[in-house]
């Protein structure tokens, strides 16, 4: 191994694209000016223009590209290796669907064009929202919101607007303790108040302390089934018979729809709004934080109030022709707009792919395989040596994720379960999900999805028995990993404590002098 | 088998006796029998990848794309040019495929990127405090509500018409939430914010005022005096920004927004039929620990090194839960890094560049086309403009493969006539003579 | 200033200084004024990225590409499917840019990829050795020539007329500088090599034979008996093969073949209107020491650790100069890369299901035009059939935006009305039978 | 930094894709069948069919994609530092140069497509026919060969015919001693005779030696200029003279081009026939070994024997019609075909787009920059303590490039250029090319480009300076460099000694586990 005499590598990596600016180079041309070159003066009264130019980098093309590139690599990624990160359904992107999504019908065409010049795109979000639709078992879908969090809000929304139209003014919804954060933050966000709903001994909703808190003020239950520690709730049709017999609506939250494509839908187990995580299910590719896309589909007694435009198909008059679609935004009860334009189109272009390749019993075993890989690794987690410090929090058959505690190894060990993730690093696995569900002591959620092979499973058990091993022998080892990694544990208390969040805010530690190369800008940005 | 997995069957049986059950099905037993599926689902077979290929190439040329036609079309989303280093360096595998970055250690690439894009943001908006993506322009607009509404704990949201109408519509649907009202001030006769009407709507329990620059219209408004007629009573000052044309427009945080959002598809991200592209808020410093979304922050780790983590967590729903500051959680991450990387090719010189051409060809199309203006003041990119038989000008244009604009009829039945036109650096000379010559011919027509 | 460089006018003046010189120009004083050139290039002016793209895009668009008609066109690159994760590899900068793997510790990525390139190659072609690529096919045709003469020292090359117009020619043309001559057996009545014929042609200064497999005609050679032939006087036995049917068909090192060359395009790499492809080359072991191009070989580090590195460099020009075993240097990496990844993503079952699906359509495809076939027997991908009336076919399926093939006339004049049919997995029985349907209804009109 | 048992990473990354390979895994489906499903035994007599199956790698599309990104990460690249290999122009390669080739009616383009539907095609080719002529100062230009030792054996070739042609036997070729390799490998190949040609004291061609060779039988001089050691041969005009003079061919090998682009034309200097290396100054990337064009420019009296087909340019006859391009077979004295179809048309498509973008100033300025680039950083390693390890060849103002000499370092401190080289790795830049020119003993041959802005140049003259200094310390260290590489050095001979050139011949140091799951094939080669 390396000694520091040897390695002669230094900090240049942490230079940002703002560091290594040099005053007067460039990376773009503006393209030949055939109009009159009248002066900036001219065109914007003095109130309107700038006078000091915004400071951006200064950098030519070749330097731009290994800025980036050279950041690139100092990412993890899932074409790196296993990435079991609970409740995020990483599973392999396919490069097809990059290639689908950048042909210049679908890239290039304006959210705008007139739906007569765009029925391609409509189309495919028409057939998009039928098989979502079929998937779930609720016949509408509006594909609009941007991500899971937005389709939970505008699922509330859809509840508020329901429950308005009746009449009925409903203030409260509940959410079990093991629900996701985005679940009570939309709560909130909607208007509601949060009630939190008890886990039973068998890891799920506590039905006495349900049938307790279902009063006539609540509005919905938001639930994901399996829920967040990978269990399937058996009670769920009880559950939804409690919710409707006080008029709430059953929202299902889609991120774990993973396990159960095919298999279970929601629509039968009573929801009445559900949303999907097309980053997550239907992999579009989760780009280090997003773009995803969070399409809902809802029963008829809340149909009328999806969000507008709608893809809408009428079937040909005229033989010969085939059917045409359109935007509808002739909807009087529909709660408006979630975004701008008709949603992630470029997402749905890669979810629809998918949809295709995969076909009905592809996506059945896709959720097989998911659940599959999930019980495979929770046994060979279970081996004594490990459970004895990683115990599953819930001992039954999961779904496509799983649950451990990391109790035993903090309380015998003297590790906490943040040290076992970060000696994970080391062995360039991605870590679970840590500490959540909050439910879970030091929790390890642990979700394999289907596209991992059984070596990279069987790699994985293998990674947390040589940690476990190793920190009976020295806890110290995991409390300071990782040791491999381009930095080493961060000071994250301090980072929030005196926030640094721009080029030149507070104490820069970056190098002085280049830092003077870019004088502070007028708008003191940098 | 699919492609993608690989559980052969010697794995499975491996698999399935390590488990110790008999069977994959045998692990569904947890689902009780009334709510399984007794039938495989009704959706076609899968497909070859040549063949899901075809299928969605044929799909795609039932589109009319901003290749295939002279486009005038913007109202919110412009047809600008996306250097091709940006599609080299999003397609790398390690932007790509990883999560939102939960393990710093292993995403100093992407926590960077983010920590970059915040100061250019902060930079193009004149705002010291920016996060690292929202959505998109209209959501990021009632994102700012939500802001306001928990600041101010007031109940109202004033916006101008010229607030691109998602946007507004956007906010209102937010707003049934939010349990706040919204109101909405007019346009003068010059298509600008009516600044008087504004401040008429503006009382004790507005909590923000809304003004977008430029506006929907082009028109590139008076965010300073419109600031202090919002402000005056202790609103936010919200203004939506187009941040391309912000190289040569006037910060709107040196005109006294107190918040800027705005939608980020002009930097570096494609048309997309409207998504996935990237909203961004920036905010006065006094917000900082309100911001919703995901903030990128510089540190050191143990060994004293400089890294970037997420930062100001207790804001967010992951956290706080009930308590955030919103529920955003998935975000634009790699929208974003096209917007950071679009800014460092433009760079400096080029943003300032790249707004007084689009400046100068707007003034030379709006001279052109020779219409009544809507807005005769100043406009950049865009501008509104009477045409007296819009459907034949349609009708001609689109047969000779041009794409007049955005008719406004649809969105502001006040200006019936009315036609948008959008000007990016796309649009050369000879496409706006073209597009004047179908404005004479149509006016010939209808004269004759 | 450019964007792809860096010097800005400061840059200049501290450069220059530490130099010792006044300005750029006297860099250049090193050259007599004789030889400078005194005026501008003449070449239009710069234009910025937009702009190129445009007239790049421009230009494309006046091709009919394989997307935009259903072709049958072949004759030694075909229209096959490159799955998109060729795209997404290659385009990594990693493989993209570096130069040949001068430094193995530092280029292990490239260098483990011509090791795998290597053993697909071999398992295909039946030989032991392979090299990392050579530039295409008709070029390692012609490189199996020099390893001949070098081998044998003898001054004939006999080729069969069923090699592809462009191998011969080729092979011609590189015999003029080998010193060589080269002679040209025919074609029976069933459009495979005349064996007979070939056997008369090799004599004791015969250092090679050539045939291609399946031959031009798409035949399927009989590789045993033609090599017996071939092999009598001892001259080695060179098969120029089309990798993707061997799949289906015996390795041509199972019946004789001392070296397999070809034409790697099949294998994932695009048709780019005939180039940048690979060429493979593989040959018996006792070669090893005789092959042209690089090799790439494993082996172990200091510290015991599994590596590759460029092998057996004495064969090459670098080293040997004018006594080296070929001049090549540059080759042909990314496109063998492309090829090794097309072959696994094939993988074991796919190389023969893709074979067979082939072979099933050329067989359908022959019978469903029902015209005089030129090659009766077997067949795999490509077949030849005469076509009374092959203009007016063209013309019209041409109009229907169909491509019906390649016209033999242009190199075999005694097929004058000949048509060579290619078929991938991309011309599906609807593409057949709108060609069968094109025929027939010429051949009613042509009757009629 | 990281002691061994902190750092876990293992061999893993070793596998090879057959070593990853499981029985019955797949990345591929057939497209679905039509056509009436023969066996192949009734399609394919006995004697042509296959009865084993070729040993492909058995793997899932994600775990594909896994091992070739790994392998990827194992390579340095352009775009990830400094690489200034000698006669290589590892000048960066444009984005936007991916972009355009990639355009479906580029790629997608079948080469024997009727020129009336590949007009886009062939006007391309004709374009860049003429700008190449243009800045090689020669009329006629064949884009056929493939690569630069491609170009040149079609120069000899050329020469060749031209000198039948006119019932002349030539036998001998002259190349000076600095050539490179491939020029006397062609020579060879062409059926002549090498004649070394020796440097006088400047760097230049040996005057006089080659007044003494230049006989009646010596069918051309090969020469690059500014020539391998990076200098201008200021007596151009007086050795194209000799050569002449003995009715010999005077050939110029382009891979120095980058030099003189619009500043100085091989025709003018007196060459009859050029080679260009599309790969090194006209950018296209290099792919790690290719691919490369190398098409090549004559004189009006070589013309008639170019490869066919060309691309010509009809003018139109009726009005209002453009002009036609087309591919002209009809050369009767041509030497024929130097390969299949018209050439490596991409490659085309690359150097055409970076000429457009550069125009003819930008071409210029690129020479003038990559000349000052080498220049500057010539100037900054001729400091003293550099200089008197590392001496430059011949102290001279330098084109584009420029060679010191090894030869102080290994009679002062010990180590060998390969030594200083391979440190260098651990500095995170590539080395200059080493041990060539043959004629300056321990060479380093340093090649900047013009795309490296100044502080990279600066950055290698301190990793050079640092590295010689820690040689005067403990020279060991650069001895046993590098040590922070995916390998460290390797064993070359042993590798030549017992050659494995494929998987699974001769021992075989895989996993023997893993090998028994790949069971040898029919054929052996696996
Ligand atoms: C259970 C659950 N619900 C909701 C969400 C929120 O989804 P998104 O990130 O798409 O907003 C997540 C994402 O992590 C989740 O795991
Ligand atoms: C001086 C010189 N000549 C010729 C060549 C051969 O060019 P290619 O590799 O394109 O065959 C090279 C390449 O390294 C070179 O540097």
């Amino acid at each position: 191994m390396i000694d520091a005499k040897l390695d002669p590598r230094g900090d240049e990596d942490t230079l940002t694209i703002y560091e290594r600016s040099v005053e007067g180079r460039r990376a773009f041309t503006p393209p030949v000016e055939e109009v009159p070159e009248a002066p900036l003066e001219d065109l914007l009264p003095g109130w309107a223009r700038r006078t000091e130019p915004a400071v951006l980098p200064e950098v030519s093309e070749p330097e731009i590209v290994r800025h980036y590139n050279g950041l690139s690599k100092k990412n993890f990624d899932l074409d790196a290796g296993f990435y079991p990160l609970g409740s995020c359904t990483m599973k392999h992107n396919p490069k097809l669907h990059e290639r689908v999504a950048a042909l210049p019908g679908h890239a290039r065409l304006h959210p705008l064009q007139d739906p007569e010049y765009a029925q391609g795109a409509l189309e495919l979000m028409y057939r998009l929202q039928g098989a979502l639709g079929e998937i779930a078992g609720l016949p509408h879908v509006s594909l609009q919101p941007s991500a899971g969090s937005h389709g939970e809000l505008a699922g509330l929304l859809l509840t508020h607007a329901y429950h308005e139209d009746r009449g009925e003014h409903r203030h409260k919804v509940l959410t079990p303790d093991t629900a996701h954060g985005t679940n009570p933050a939309t709560v909130t966000m909607a208007g509601y108040e949060v009630v939190k709903v008890g886990t039973d001994e068998h890891g799920g909703v506590d039905i006495a302390d349900l049938r307790a808190k279902a009063t006539e003020d609540v509005a919905c239950l938001m639930l994901t089934n399996p829920n967040t520690l990978g269990l399937f709730d058996r009670n769920i049709s009880e559950i939804a018979e409690v919710v409707h017999g006080v008029g709430a609506t059953l929202y299902y939250d889609g991120a774990n729809l993973n396990a159960v494509m095919g298999i279970s839908r929601p629509g039968d187990m009573g929801f009445d709004i559900v949303h999907y995580n097309l980053h997550k299910s239907f992999t579009q590719p989760h780009g280090g934080g997003g773009p995803g896309a969070g399409p809902i589909a809802v029963s008829d007694r809340i149909e009328p109030y999806l969000p507008r435009p709608q893809v809408v198909r009428t079937e040909a008059e005229g033989n010969g022709a085939g059917p045409r679609y359109d935007l509808d935004h002739d909807r009087p009860k529909s709660i408006g707009k979630m975004r701008g334009f008709q949603g992630n189109f470029g997402v749905f272009v890669r979810s629809y792919a998918y949809i295709c390749s995969l076909g009905a019993e592809g996506l059945r075993e896709a959720s097989e395989l998911a659940v599959l890989n999930a019980n495979y690794l929770r046994a060979r987690l279970a081996a004594p040596d490990i459970a004895r410090y990683l115990p599953i929090a819930f001992d039954r058959i999961c779904m496509h994720e799983f649950v451990l505690s990391g109790k035993g190894a903090r309380d015998q060990l003297g590790i906490k379960t943040l040290d076992i993730a970060k000696r994970m690093l080391d062995h360039e696995v991605h870590p679970p999900t840590v500490y959540f569900p909050l439910l879970v002591d030091e929790a390890l959620m642990i979700e394999p999805t289907e596209t991992e092979p059984k070596e990279r499973l069987d790699h994985f058990a293998e990674v947390v028995r040589s940690i476990l091993r190793e920190a009976e022998e020295d806890p110290e080892i995991a409390r300071n990993a990782p040791y491999t990694t381009p930095v080493r544990r961060l000071d994250e208390a301090g980072a929030a404590k005196r926030p640094v969040v721009r080029q030149g805010m507070g104490e820069n530690p970056g190098d002085p002098a280049r830092a003077q190369e870019n004088p502070a800008s007028a708008t003191g940005a940098v | 088998m699919s492609t993608y997995t690989s559980a052969t069957d010697a794995d499975r049986k491996a698999m399935l006796d390590a488990i110790g059950v008999g069977s994959l099905e045998e692990l569904f037993d947890e689902i009780p029998a009334a709510v399984r599926l007794d039938r495989p689902l009704d959706l076609p077979a899968g497909m070859s990848e040549s063949e899901v290929f075809d299928h969605l190439s044929g799909l795609a040329a039932r589109n009319r794309h901003a290749d295939s036609e002279v486009t005038f079309l913007g109202a919110g989303m412009y047809d600008h040019y996306v250097p091709a280093l940006i599609d080299s360096i999003l397609s790398r595998s390690e932007f790509l495929t990883p999560y939102t970055p939960y393990q710093p250690e292993i995403s100093q690439g992407g926590l960077q990127v983010m920590f970059e894009f915040q100061t250019a943001i902060s930079e193009l908006t004149g705002l010291p405090i920016s996060n690292a993506s929202v959505y998109e322009g209209p959501s990021a607009v009632a994102a700012a509500g939500y802001l306001a509404k928990q600041e101010t704990k007031r109940s109202k949201l004033v916006v101008s018409r010229g607030l691109h109408p998602h946007s507004r519509e956007t906010l209102a649907t937010h707003a049934a939430g939010y349990r706040m009202t919204v109101e909405e001030g007019g346009l003068d006769a010059e298509g600008a914010t009516d600044i008087e009407a504004l401040a008429d709507l503006v009382d004790d329990d507005t909590a923000a005022v809304f003004v977008q620059q430029p506006n929907f219209l082009g028109t590139v408004e008076e965010l300073g005096a419109l600031g202090e007629a919002a402000k005056r009573t202790g609103a936010l000052f919200v203004v939506a920004a187009d941040p391309l044309p912000l190289g040569i427009l006037k910060a709107p945080g040196e005109l006294g927004a107190d918040i800027c959002v705005g939608e980020g598809q002009t930097l570096g991200n494609r048309l997309d039929f409207g998504g996935p592209s990237f909203g961004f808020f920036s905010a006065a410093e006094r917000f900082i620990r309100k911001m919703p979304g995901r903030i990128a922050g510089e540190t050191r780790d143990v060994d004293g090194k400089r890294g970037f983590v997420l930062t100001l967590q207790t804001r967010e729903q992951h956290i706080r839960r009930e308590k955030a500051t919103h529920n955003i959680c998935t975000a634009q991450a790699l929208n974003a890094l096209a917007g950071v990387i679009y800014l460092s090719w433009l760079g400096k010189r080029g943003l300032v560049e790249m707004g007084e051409l689009m400046a100068r060809r707007t003034h030379y199309a709006r001279e052109a086309l020779g219409l009544e203006a809507i807005n005769a003041g100043p406009v950049v990119r865009e501008f509104a403009v009477r045409v007296p038989d819009l459907d034949t000008l349609f009708e001609r244009a689109r047969a000779e493969g041009v794409n007049p604009g955005y008719r406004l009829r649809d969105t502001y039945p006040e200006y019936e006539d009315g036609l948008l036109v959008a000007i990016t650096e796309r649009r050369t000379k000879a496409d706006i003579d073209q597009l004047a010559h179908l404005v004479g011919a149509v006016r010939e027509g209808v004269a004759a």
